[in-house]
């Protein structure tokens, strides 16, 4: 029995897999490099005391525009072999990971950009929102929007 | 005649509709993206600025973003998308 | 007791930490990104099959040079928070890690960036040396030179 | 007057001077870098061409890079960097 592994691992959901199982996923004898990113909760945010993020999303419309933001992205770096790229959703408290995306490729340039460009797709496109949870004050918390 | 749209709202949108993330509602036959923003506005106040402001909020027909102004069918699902913030 | 954590993981061995310690090791509260390289053996080179590397390193100076690219890295990138950086001596079969690198920092621009420099000025100048064995034959094997 | 350096060989240089990865050599006083190469590539025939490339054998100095000749002194580790390979 000959089994084809799937090209991408893409999941939007409040239990995702670990760095590991991503870096896992992505691995292949083909590959030389694989290159990774981690977006973590961080604990400040313009001087305020940041208690965790929480993050909603459009489950079936993320999930389908990430799979087409990977085959653009195989478009535009030929070489990737494989692609994880997982968004967490509910509570991500300080220093858990929200999103984790990793990309492997015969030799490490493709796959160092081709992360790069994968992260900044996703925080320019995927409909995914999160709320910034401050210590100060009745649990204060605001819808936050990515400006770059 | 008329037809039904289903409406999901997500993050501010939905908190600003009084904290509704799913509903439908009828339009006329031929109306359109714009009509609906009309219409949501009307009936959720607290909505109006955000649904009214082509900028900020953004449209997906059936899990797909549209650009423009389009006919909507019966059937069609209708999301409203606040300024996303994912990563 | 306050613990101060070191800024820098620095090791070239035959045993190194696995890409989970060392994310772990650089994730801070402060920090919102981390970037990852992980360096794997490929199974092929010019149509050759390729069953291992075998790495051979001058131990004392290969960290003694990570330890000052590590700063350097920090003086061009200056938000970075801490960085890991290990290297695999002797043999590394096809998949295995090779090498890996995290890099943390509060925005994911100045963590992506570090990590492409440190693993380009890695090739370019740590003593270190691979030895890649072949399927075919009598275990032909020949010593490799970075071309970058 | 003499003075003793030890020499680490590393990669392709070890195999060229037959496998050795240690060793020390006594050297006249002043010598330099240059004098260096010269004497090993006489003690060791299988490594000369390499070990009097300077574009592709490289020399660390009590485990810095030296870039430009140097005069060595008693006691001083040098090592024979071949073109590297790592990551």
């Amino acid at each position: 029995m000959s089994v084809v592994q799937d090209k991408y691992l893409i999941r939007v959901s409040d239990d995702i897999p670990s760095l590991e199982e991503c870096n896992t996923f992505v691995s292949d004898p083909s590959c030389g490099a694989i290159s990774s990113f981690v977006g973590i909760t961080r604990d400040n945010f313009q001087n305020k005391k940041v208690i965790m993020l929480s993050y909603e999303g459009y489950v079936p419309m993320a999930e389908k525009e990430l799979k087409k933001l990977c085959v653009e992205a195989n478009e535009k770096f030929a070489s990737i072999k494989r692609i994880a790229i997982v968004h967490i959703l509910g509570d991500c408290p300080v220093e858990a990971a929200s999103v984790i995306i990793c990309a492997s490729s015969p030799h490490r340039r493709e796959a160092m950009h081709c992360v790069e460009f994968l992260i900044d797709e996703l925080k320019a496109r995927i409909p995914i929102w999160k709320r910034e949870i401050y210590e100060d004050g009745d649990g204060e918390s605001v819808w936050k929007e990515n400006v770059e | 005649m008329s037809i039904e749209v289903k409406v999901l709202l997500f993050a501010s949108a939905r908190e600003a509709a009084g904290n509704i993330s799913e509903t439908s509602i009828s339009l006329d036959e031929g109306a359109t993206t714009a009509t609906f923003r009309r219409v949501m506005a009307e009936k959720y106040p607290g909505l109006s600025s955000l649904v009214l402001d082509e900028d900020s909020l953004t449209l997906a027909l059936n899990e797909e973003y549209i650009e423009s102004e389009v006919v909507l069918k019966n059937g069609d699902t209708i999301a409203l998308i606040p300024p996303i913030s994912g990563g």
